[in-house]
């Protein structure tokens, strides 16, 4: 047993918990981060390589808050929004510090906060300058800024513990006075007497149970086999288990509004890897385009030029019986995606031009992948990937008869991506969620103080970071919600907060 | 040619992903398995590649 | 016990149920139409004054829809929308048919679709249509006449119209609907109706208690607040909405859609609200909505207060908070600003230039027993009577007056203009909850109005439309405003059409 | 002067927000109650206005 006395006490080294941990370190308070997997990054370790950052200008930042908040029907909380959107200038100068480069990809003049085109997000939540992190090899930004906080943490004092999972947070006359972190090889328990705790410990992929109680999915494997009809394959662990939500919960937090942030995705051999990043082959892009989509019922569910906007997607699908959805192709759409080329582009795969799609179709055939069809008729489509014969050739009528008509009579889709579904053979590839993470759970206010069921704040106990942010919406859509920018700023602010409870910092009005 | 590969590696398993015959993510264990002690000459090139792509420059040349 | 055959019945006679049952009639379909209360109107016999509708071109409606999908964040049903949307156009036809009248008052442009100069009290995605004002009689409101006319024209070219008559089960065959069982409330009188098709018109269940904490979360309480409850269905006051139609759907297998309280934020209590929101015993209605000093229980501001007169804001907003309450507060300064310079915010059914005595209609209010207004001379006075935090309140009155003097909203950003101080006493202060019009959604359909299972697949011959599937529009409904009587009216177009080419008297119009 | 109320009245209870001498809104038995089988010559005026304020017309003279 070992026992330590810190100020503050960080419970993960993602994204947000190490940059609470740095910017409390750089206060002057004295700060151990406790981390249970054997190195730093939770789940930026594989995905972000942009971030938002509004200018630190009242008008941008006003004109940012408002546009989120009303996106959120008003069901996000004011001040969490603020708190992300306010202090997301502060990522520039503390890449900075922590010697991570960073280039600006595209500013966002004030009259387009919130109204810019669409792309792959919803307009209103376009809200600041976008830049490009820039990673090392074929790798992402963000593991590089969080391997960079580790470095400048350790560097300026700060105690790091890898494969040391906090298992208690101890509390005495109700305020939050100590943990107990346990090493998951060696089983030596650290005991650590602090007056403030910060909760960073992210999501719960992992945990089947609470995805299923608390948002309503079906944990499954990356092959969707399993009846399941959510897959977290984007961040291949087993260790993300919400241990954050459960012991904030044991201390009387309240439970927050909780959902998935991910996108949709083909699953099974041959498609998806370990990283986002790696094409193995051009099913992210043909499944981007704004074609013809259908349920298990063969109908129409969704007006298909939303195909890039991952919320569009990600909440259409999670609609659909089975929360599954498909998109379908005859062979004149085949062609045209290799000869004129995608009509939308996948901002990670840039592709002029798609080649030999039928031998894609068939070299995932023969990997044994079971969500990718190539059938010489509608009939037989309909029998091999299981959807209901008669609605899907009635539907495929109906919206060839539009097609020819040039415009949709059921969506108002634009004309121009009204491509017939007529000539065999078809190609159809079966769409599911996957989810990056889960977001939300633990419910904070404004100062990321973790609060109960009446609002009060439990005194010495924060949180920050995905295990938390789905306080910005209230009740989260699925899919398209996640932005490195939320753990960043959340990060800043459970720190400045942390570092005034205890007293080492004053409140800026 | 032998590899190594340092404790701050993200297990991204983006390593597998691109030179599946020399690395694997071993998820039960958290950790990337290398799967040869002695890299065969053929594969040396892929491992030079490996240590330049890697994201957080964990993989070295022992 | 009476035996009748028609070809679709329609249970309920609100805004919904009415237009569905004269639309099938018009095509030719035989249709009874089942009425619960004695009389004809359901819901819309007490509000609506304004009705929307989307001009019939299909640039005006794509926008509109993509404006609306948007901002449910996806979770919208787009079939159901575009029904609502695609629809609005066929109410203006509807009133001249049946006799009623109405003037455009707002026209949209398209540019303004979904984004309009002055959202007023609304989310300005959601303004996306023209607004016509319903012509009333008397102090009434027009949507009671449009709903009485529609009963009149029914009954007179043929439609069989039965008042204390509610449908108590709904028959199937071989999984299709083949008839309905009627019981007069008063006689007993049976009615076994054979009939092809069901429409399903039943509205809200604001009056069953146990089925609004268990899908929406709410506490129903009385019209004092007085029983710990957290939301008050006042506006509309009967004993009846007992969501009939919900669980005869479920029964047959219809999926649960999602479901939430329209209405908007009120201070409830005698001497404020009346049994219809158009008679103002007071000017309360107007001071609440001002722009100026909001807190929750622990005293802490929640919103930007410039979108007090915003109804889905605030009604969400209120939601979320500790009791489900919250308070707006002013000092003696803001009450002079009101009894001079005038509110800030009108209120569009109260449109006052200048409130007058305040002080005298809050010793009104206390005079008769209300329990939520407040007239105090300190704040810890105030914190005490009126159950605030008091640190929590006296810290957020500084921080805020902070703000004001320096001319800016640090925590939210709020305009500058309203940003009044809250400093010189006495303090005036209103507790507001939620008051639930009626509960939306719960039936869920497709976009032709079809009944639908957990696995998306329709129940034949079962129809729904108006409050009690409106919660498709949104999927998952926010708190408040997302009423609108052009829905009651769409959707029985549309359930209409459907349920006649189901029975093959009408063709579907691609 | 006697009153009475027609079947089609909405019972939205305006009479009696504008009239509650004349009028009493009934929720448990669904109607409108008039307080007097014959009006008292001081509210008869106000019957008359309940007459035409009525939102559907439902309130007539006997």
């Amino acid at each position: 047993m070992q026992n330590l006395k810190v100020d503050i006490v960080v419970m993960g080294s993602g994204g947000a918990g190490l940059t609470a941990a740095v910017t409390a370190l750089d206060y002057g308070a004295s700060v151990a981060c406790f981390e249970k997997r054997p190195f730093q990054a939770g789940s930026v370790s594989n995905c972000a390589i942009g971030v938002t950052a509004v200018k630190n200008d009242p008008r941008y930042q006003a004109a940012a808050f408002n546009s989120i908040f009303n996106y959120t029907n008003y069901n996000g909380d004011p001040g969490v929004i603020k708190a992300w959107i306010n202090n997301t200038w502060r990522i520039l100068p503390f890449m900075d510090k922590v010697g991570a480069k960073y280039k600006l990809r595209a500013e966002l003049p004030l009259e387009k906060v919130g109204k810019g085109e669409a792309g792959g997000f919803p307009p209103q939540t376009r809200i600041g300058d976008a830049y490009y992190m820039i990673g090392r090899g074929k790798g992402h930004g963000s593991a590089i800024v969080a391997l960079q906080s580790r470095r400048y943490f350790e560097a300026h004092g700060g105690q790091f513990f890898v494969d040391t999972p906090i298992v208690d947070i101890f509390t005495e006359g109700g305020k939050v006075c100590g943990v107990l972190a346990k090493h998951n090889k060696t089983g030596e328990e650290y005991k650590v007497e602090c007056k403030a705790v910060i909760v960073a410990s992210g999501g719960f992929g992992n945990d089947r149970e609470m995805i299923k109680k608390y948002i309503g999915h079906n944990y499954t494997d990356n092959n969707c086999s399993n009846g399941g009809d959510v897959l977290f394959n984007f961040f291949p662990t087993e260790t993300m288990t919400g241990d954050g939500h459960k012991l904030c919960w044991k201390l009387g937090g309240a439970k927050g509004g909780m959902g998935i942030n991910g996108h949709n995705l083909v699953p099974g051999p041959g498609i998806i890897g370990n990283t986002p990043w790696i094409a193995y082959d051009e099913t992210r892009v043909m499944e981007e385009q704004p074609y013809f989509w259908v349920n298990k019922n063969g109908e129409r569910f969704v007006d298909e030029s939303q195909s890039s906007n991952h919320m569009a997607m990600g909440t259409s699908i999670a609609r659909q019986p089975g929360k599954m959805g498909y998109i379908i192709y005859d062979d004149d759409t085949r062609e045209y995606l290799e000869t004129h080329g995608p009509d939308f582009e996948y901002f990670i795969f840039q592709a002029e031009h798609l080649h030999d799609i039928k031998g894609q179709f068939e070299r995932l055939a023969k990997l044994g992948n079971e969500h990718a069809f190539m059938t010489d008729t509608l009939e037989e489509l309909a029998d091999k990937a299981g959807i209901d014969k008669e609605g899907l050739l009635k539907n495929v009528a109906r919206y060839n008869y539009y097609c020819d008509q040039g415009r949709d009579g059921d969506f108002s889709k634009d004309p121009k991506f009204m491509r017939p579904v007529r000539k065999g053979p078809f190609y159809a590839l079966r769409v599911f969620n996957a989810g990056y993470s889960t977001v939300g759970g633990i419910k904070v206010n404004g100062r990321m103080e973790v609060i109960n069921d009446d609002g009060k704040p439990i005194p010495g106990l924060y949180s920050a970071g995905d295990c938390m942010v789905g306080e910005l919406w209230g009740n989260p859509p699925v899919g398209g919600i996640g932005n490195y920018s939320h753990a960043l700023g959340f990060g800043f602010t459970a720190a400045d907060s942390a570092c005034e409870y205890i007293g080492i910092k004053e409140e800026e009005l | 040619m032998k590899l190594e590969i340092k404790d701050y590696c993200v297990r991204c398993g983006m390593c597998e992903d691109i030179y599946p015959d020399l690395f694997h993510l071993n998820v039960p264990e958290d950790r990337v398995d290398i799967k040869f002690d002695e890299i065969p000459p053929e594969l040396e090139e892929k491992a030079l590649g490996a240590i330049a792509d890697c994201a957080v420059g964990a993989i070295f040349k022992k």
